[in-house]
């Protein structure tokens, strides 16, 4: 069965940290980070990158557009 | 100015404006009923140029809604204007402010009746300050033209439109309820056709008519968060209106060469005192009148130089003395100026100006 | 030559179109003219009035306080204008519905019974040209030549057939008009 | 495990999602988390779709979303607070072959803006209306707005909306669906991927049939302002499907072309 | 004016109004949000005065609605008010004409920010011409305080009700963003219970609150028919007018004794001049500062005493010039009287006064 | 023939009809057959008849009932054009106990004045508002309202309201209706004595509603100006029975007191 | 059988020759005068005073409430 | 004596609500106090700055262009208030996430590392405490015990259980804050 899998990259500096694409990734890829961007924000980073099938949940929900997804079916 | 057919029509004030606004190449009309100008909408609907020149008359809900109908297709780059009485000017007050603070060209024409409140629907003069002081909020300055005919209702049409566009700036036609109502003869200004949208495109970069591939795109805006932006907003807007104040000053005046005494008054004022000034020099006193046509830019120039050789001046206003102050402050002390108003429209006499000019002046 | 003049009555007499028939003749005839009326509510059931100058030379002030001639249609109107013409001045007056009769020795006063006499004769349409015959019998300032071209100018070209009624009224009012001694 | 890495992934060949063009670099002003974020990038992707980035004119309002025209790469102009309506009834009777929009909040267009608002969609304006309804002024920290729920608080209602001193919450698109002069009325949200698809959807529509000239075409959209709500921006999404959707019931409320 | 508890608080500007309205009486509040004065409103809602005195606090859904509240409660003799900011309180102007007009207290609060148009948020003084000389239609006067501190806030709220309803007129509190914004130490006023029906009925018989048995019925209007009788109307507003005029003059001198220069300014200008004076001093000038809190009536004689003894005028706003014409009237020529502005929200600093001073007047 | 004369039968004990006290023995300035004198005779009845001269306050309008003051022997405010609810409002919330009810035209009501409108409608406010639709504007002489027919002259369309340009008439009070701050909604005329009468009651019953603190009451009265209108008295009522009433169906639209 | 009888008086200075009470009137018991009033206008009069049954249809309709009705059972 | 202060930045660093707290422990000491905060939109996202004036005299101008003490919780802040500090006045920066130090050598310098302390303790809520602490030590304009009738003043009621807590987070800004040499 061919698979999906995906990736996600974040625009660090674009992300507002709002945790709107953690909650909506399906597969808990997504999670805040501790550090913070040059705002102050807590922005968003994969955590479980290989979860990810590049559903692209997350980019839609995303209020800054800063999620570009990628995918490949393999 | 004029060319072609020169016939001379016999019209209203209001229908002048009409006639001039489609003729110089208006693009559209937008306003709402009101006394006593209504004339202007309705010659407009009567004359229907939508199928000649294509420019576009639409009656909106309200002057609020009118003002900012102006102020969107006047961001489009398009030669449009509102006219209103009193009531419905100061409705428009915040609409005129957004367009000085956003560059936008627009004419408005008030034809003033008697104030405050609902007033009266006879003849005023007292929104000269809305008009030249700044009725809107902020700092901003708006060219006010005083026609004094139906003649001039229609060259200052035009010529309002020119200041508009060539400072883009909302430039208001101050006229009143006489010289709206009544008919004269009238010269009508010669047709221009309207701006195509690549002309605009070239005379106004800045219109917003649809992005062009590859260029940045057109924002109308008054804006500005930081204020030091804004201050840059206006000190462009106030370096403007020094140009303005060196370049377009109009006024006309008769019998001063030789005058001892100057009445200063615009409109149907200017009028009443022309009469006046006849009276007075059939009975041996040199009296002249200036008549400021734009009330912004004022004549201060015209007037220091007057103050240097004239022993006083009267000014005649349907208000209780507002352009006085103007005169004032260009005559600065030099000379006694002295006022005489009438309110609530009513006209004064020729009479009574001259006996103003006798008894507060010259005993 | 400068004439001043105020025409005044009930807003559905037809005041302010002939103080506009007036002002077209005077166009016709090359005159200086300006027309103001009253404008406003006060027309709705109120009285009604329109100044015309008509002048050879520029109008100065067309806002007046005295008139050359003055033409009421009403008692009001009659109330109102007869003392402001001037000393020497004409007065012209329908006497329909009046109770008090004007009372000047210093004007020349004219009486038309123009009101009775178009409805009695069916042609309250053309009262006003009635009026303006009268008018023109004492004052002639245009002539009825002048008169008709700016009537023409004025109506519809759908309303020229009645061109010749128009004439005829005119021509009518001169003979209904009337020399009035106080 | 799969035998990729990310940087094989992370391929132009393989991209299935990336901004839109017509949305700028620029970071938005906006709280992290607002809708209009999401919904300025629904306005690119349909605009850049549709290729009409050199026809579109927008109208920005008065209220958080006055920059709107710093973030899409097309003409705009900025209204007056309310007045957003008149100013594209006038562009669009000057330009009839552009395509127009306002782009408003709900206390500009159901409050101040209610005369504009109702005037240009009964003269049938053919014209897009985004009406962005959070339930509150976010501008201008939070008070009380005409589609405020009942009991909800805000800076002017800091103990709930009441009834008898402010009324039941305005439902300004079904008052406007009455009206001849509007061809399509629908009510979105975009508070999950599945609503944001949907609210894609309905803003093409209506661009679509702005072309057609068969009246003003509206699009609410049910929003957060979790500022001013003093929530979360997932608890805000959380409360507004609680709270919001049962008085502002989400779907096509009118559709006279698709009818 | 101050009994009762004496004790010193700490708040803002915006929420001064608040307390103060509610101590001195005040029977409604009618408004719309705009920064920077929502304060106004929401402390207001946030102590709740309908369940301690009675009061109304209603949001309206505009400022046009607004004012227009505003008038029919005053037109029961209430003493009610509204408060807004720049571009809200032009869409006011026609409302505050109809009240001028029919002769009906109330107090608009304007807490002016950067203009023209959207422009910032930030503190400005641009809106002067529009509150003093009339921005809306008509001849109409509007008594106008300028308050330069947290505490004056509060009393000149107080004030600007009991001229209102002295002179049955419009009146503005015109503030700026800062005054508004700003905390300071202030003292509220006592309690004034609210006027009950009878009451008003005895202050204020002109008051429709249901016309009593065999009485003439009241009628708030600002209509006149006749051109004579809005004169009439227009006569006896100007009568007001000059004396209030002669009346209501309030102003502050600081260090006027020995000037040989004077600041004029008001509102957070005036504060920024205070500490210039003090730089002045310091380098040896003698400055001195005039801060009008009434800007209408305006201290004309009080201008032109000390332009009898100083050597010049150096006014200071937040604006390109607009009351330096009411102080170049009151001069007449007398002495030089210089102009220093900021626009768009920025403020001057107490240096950029005092250089002002220095390098138009002194060198 | 009777063996009575005419003085025997003109005698105060057989009076069947006469003015009412409330309204004054002033002129009126309408035009001959305007529509506007009945209606303030029908107030006057009412207001004799509940008997509450002393606690009723009128607002009225700009339009050709600016001067409803001079008429009607009660309190009364004159408003600026379109805010007289605003007006009302305030008026009602500082003395909860009187009658307060505005006046007003079409073009007050349904153009410039529809926030105000709305909003006082949404808001609940207990009053009356009573809105005479002549489908034109009267006092400034005859312009286009946004009631005006389709088709139908008015010196701002020349040759007739067009869709296109002017959009359709606009039915306000059947909107209002729509909003849950309103209680009652009736539609009448008074161009016959059976109409007239069904007026009185239905203007009775929105003053009795607004003293139950349930809501707003509107009586539209469909109506006719005959100059605005270039028609005779009674050929303008005559063309509004054919033409106005099938835009403007006369009756009741809401009741939620009786329902 | 009990019959009406009826009359009206016009406040003549009131009324405007609208019309619309001889158009109400069931009876055809008004007419406009020929006679005008001191406004002009041509005012409602009785002229088959007879027929007039006291129904009060013209007072209701009139625009200037000149209109008092009086009516008898004989 | 008069303490010119400026406060500066995030938005939700509690810049706003510092600059009360010390307005309030002012009022309580009895001094003259002015708060300006900076409004608007800029706040949204962007820095916020708050401007306090402490004084025995009446307090003229309540706006400044240089202050005796700058307290920048971030770079923007830093960047843009270290030149407004006036010369031998006092600078005290949140050394979070810098890129860039001060770099003045006519001013006294402090760094107050609040943010990782407060993250570290678990405590961001009194962050503005500990920063106020810092204050204190090096410019002991009020008394500590004022501070806690200030706050005490400005909290609601309810609220008035966390005193305790800030107190101790004052004490424990006045061990945190550390002279930072250029
Ligand atoms: C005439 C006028 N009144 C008031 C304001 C202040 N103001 C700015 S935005 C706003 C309301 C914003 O609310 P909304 O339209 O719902 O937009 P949001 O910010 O919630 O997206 C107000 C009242 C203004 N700028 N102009
Ligand atoms: C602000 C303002 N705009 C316009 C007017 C002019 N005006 C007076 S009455 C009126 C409309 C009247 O129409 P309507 O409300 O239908 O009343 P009607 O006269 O038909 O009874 C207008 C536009 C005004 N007085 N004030
Ligand atoms: S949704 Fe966007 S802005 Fe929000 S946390 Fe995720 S990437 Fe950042
Ligand atoms: S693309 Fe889908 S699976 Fe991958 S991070 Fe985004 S939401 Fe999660
Ligand atoms: S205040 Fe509300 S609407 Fe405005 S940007 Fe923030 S979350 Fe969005
Ligand atoms: S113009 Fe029309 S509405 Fe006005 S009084 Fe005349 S008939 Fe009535
Ligand atoms: S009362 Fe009846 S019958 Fe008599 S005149 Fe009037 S309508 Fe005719
Ligand atoms: S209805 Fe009244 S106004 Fe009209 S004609 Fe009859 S009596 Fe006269
Ligand atoms: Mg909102
Ligand atoms: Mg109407």
């Amino acid at each position: 069965m061919a698979k999906l899998i995906g990736s996600i990259k974040v625009d660090i500096q674009k992300c507002k940290g709002c945790d709107l694409c953690v909650i909506a990734c399906p597969l808990d890829v997504i999670a805040l980070s501790k550090d913070a961007n040059s705002k102050g924000y807590n922005f968003a980073h994969m955590i479980n990158p290989d979860a990810c099938n590049g559903c692209s949940a997350c980019a839609e929900v995303c209020p800054e557009a800063s999620i570009t997804v990628y995918r490949v079916r393999v | 100015m004029r060319k072609g057919s020169e016939e001379i029509m016999l019209m209203k004030g209001n229908e002048a404006i009409a006639h001039a606004a489609i003729r110089c190449g208006c693009d559209g009309y937008f306003g709402y009923p009101i006394t006593p100008q209504s004339e202007v909408m309705e010659t407009l609907m009567e004359l229907e140029p939508w199928n000649t020149t294509g420019m576009v008359v639409l009656q909106a809900e309200s002057e609020v809604a009118s003002i900012n109908m102006v102020y969107g297709a006047a961001g489009c780059g398009k030669k449009v204007m509102t006219s209103s009485s009193s009531p419905g000017v100061s409705l428009m007050q915040e609409g005129i402010s957004y367009m000085a603070g956003a560059e936008l060209p627009g004419v408005i024409v008030n034809v003033m009746r008697g104030g405050p409140g609902l007033g009266t629907i006879q003849p005023s003069q007292a929104d000269y300050f809305q008009a030249v002081k700044g009725g809107g909020h902020g700092d901003y300055k708006m060219p006010t033209l005083a026609p004094a005919s139906v003649q001039e209702m229609a060259d200052l049409t035009v010529l309002a439109f020119d200041l508009a566009f060539k400072y883009l700036t909302p430039t208001m036609l101050l006229a009143d309820g006489i010289i709206g109502q009544m008919m004269e003869k009238v010269v009508l200004p010669p047709y221009q056709p309207r701006l195509t949208e690549d002309e605009i495109r070239a005379k106004y970069p800045w219109a917003t008519l649809g992005k062009p591939h590859g260029k940045k795109p057109n924002h109308i805006t008054s804006l500005e968060l930081l204020s030091e932006d804004m201050e840059n907003l206006n000190k462009r807007l106030q370096a403007r209106y020094r140009t303005l104040e060196k370049e377009e000053v109009r006024f006309e005046e008769i019998a001063c060469e030789d005058a001892d005494y100057v009445f200063v008054a615009f409109g149907i004022s200017a009028r009443v005192c022309q009469k006046a000034v006849e009276i007075a020099r059939s009975e041996g006193i040199k009296a002249g009148l200036l008549r400021p046509i734009t009330l912004y830019p004022f004549p201060v120039e015209k007037i220091k130089e007057l103050s240097n050789r004239v022993k006083g001046f009267t000014v005649i206003e349907l208000s209780a003395g507002q352009m006085v102050e103007d005169v004032r402050l260009a005559v600065n002390g030099k000379v006694p100026v002295e006022f005489y108003g009438r309110m609530g429209g009513v006209v004064p006499s020729p009479n009574e100006a001259f006996n103003a000019l006798k008894e507060k002046l010259i005993q | 030559m400068t004439e001043e003049i105020i025409i005044a009555g009930f807003g559905g007499q037809g005041v302010l179109s002939m103080g506009k028939i007036l002002a077209y003749s005077g166009l016709v005839q090359g005159k200086e003219v300006s027309w103001i009326p009253s404008y406003g509510p006060e027309q709705r059931g109120g009285t009604s009035n329109v100044t015309v100058i008509l002048s050879d030379d520029r109008i100065s002030s067309p806002v007046l306080n005295t008139y050359d001639t003055a033409i009421t249609l009403n008692q009001p109107s009659l109330d109102r204008f007869e003392s402001l013409v001037k000393p020497g001045g004409t007065l012209i007056f329908d006497g329909n519905g009046l109770s008090r009769m004007p009372s000047r020795k210093d004007i020349n006063i004219y009486q038309i019974n123009a009101t009775e006499y178009s409805i009695s004769h069916n042609a309250t349409k053309t009262m006003n040209m009635l009026i303006l015959g009268g008018l023109l019998k004492v004052k002639p300032i245009i002539e009825v030549d002048n008169v008709l071209s700016g009537l023409k100018k004025m109506l519809p070209e759908r309303h020229h057939h009645l061109l010749p009624m128009n004439e005829q009224a005119i021509k009518a009012g001169m003979k209904l008009i009337q020399v009035f001694t106080v | 495990m799969n035998n990729m890495n990310i940087t094989d992934i992370v391929n132009p060949a393989n991209l299935v999602y990336k901004k839109n063009s017509v949305l700028n670099d620029l970071p938005m002003h906006y709280c992290p988390g607002c809708s209009h974020g999401v919904v300025h990038k629904l306005l690119g992707d349909i605009i850049e779709e549709l290729n009409i980035q050199e026809q579109t004119i927008g109208v920005a309002p008065v209220g958080c979303a006055v920059f709107a025209y710093k973030y899409l790469d097309i003409d705009w102009q900025q209204a007056a607070h309310g007045r957003a309506p008149a100013l594209a009834t006038a562009i669009k009777r000057l330009l009839p072959d552009r395509y127009v929009f306002t782009y408003q909040g709900d206390g500009d267009l159901a409050a101040i803006g209610t005369a504009e608002t109702l005037h240009a969609c009964n003269r049938g304006e053919n014209i897009v209306i985004i009406y962005i309804n959070n339930g509150i002024y976010g501008m201008t920290g939070g008070q009380m707005a005409p589609t405020t729920l009942l009991g909800m608080k805000s800076t002017t209602s800091p103990k709930g909306r009441m009834y008898e001193r402010d009324g039941n919450p305005l439902d300004m698109p079904k008052l406007l669906a009455e009206l001849d002069g509007v061809c399509y009325v629908t009510r979105q949200a975009v508070h999950t991927v599945g609503a944001v698809k949907k609210c894609r959807r309905a803003i093409k529509k209506a661009f679509e049939y702005s072309a057609l000239n068969k009246g003003t075409s509206i699009v609410e959209v049910v929003s957060t302002c979790n500022s001013g709500w003093k929530m979360t921006p997932d608890f805000a999404n959380r409360w507004m499907v609680e709270n919001m959707f049962s008085k502002y019931p989400l779907g096509d409320i009118k559709d006279t072309i698709q009818a």
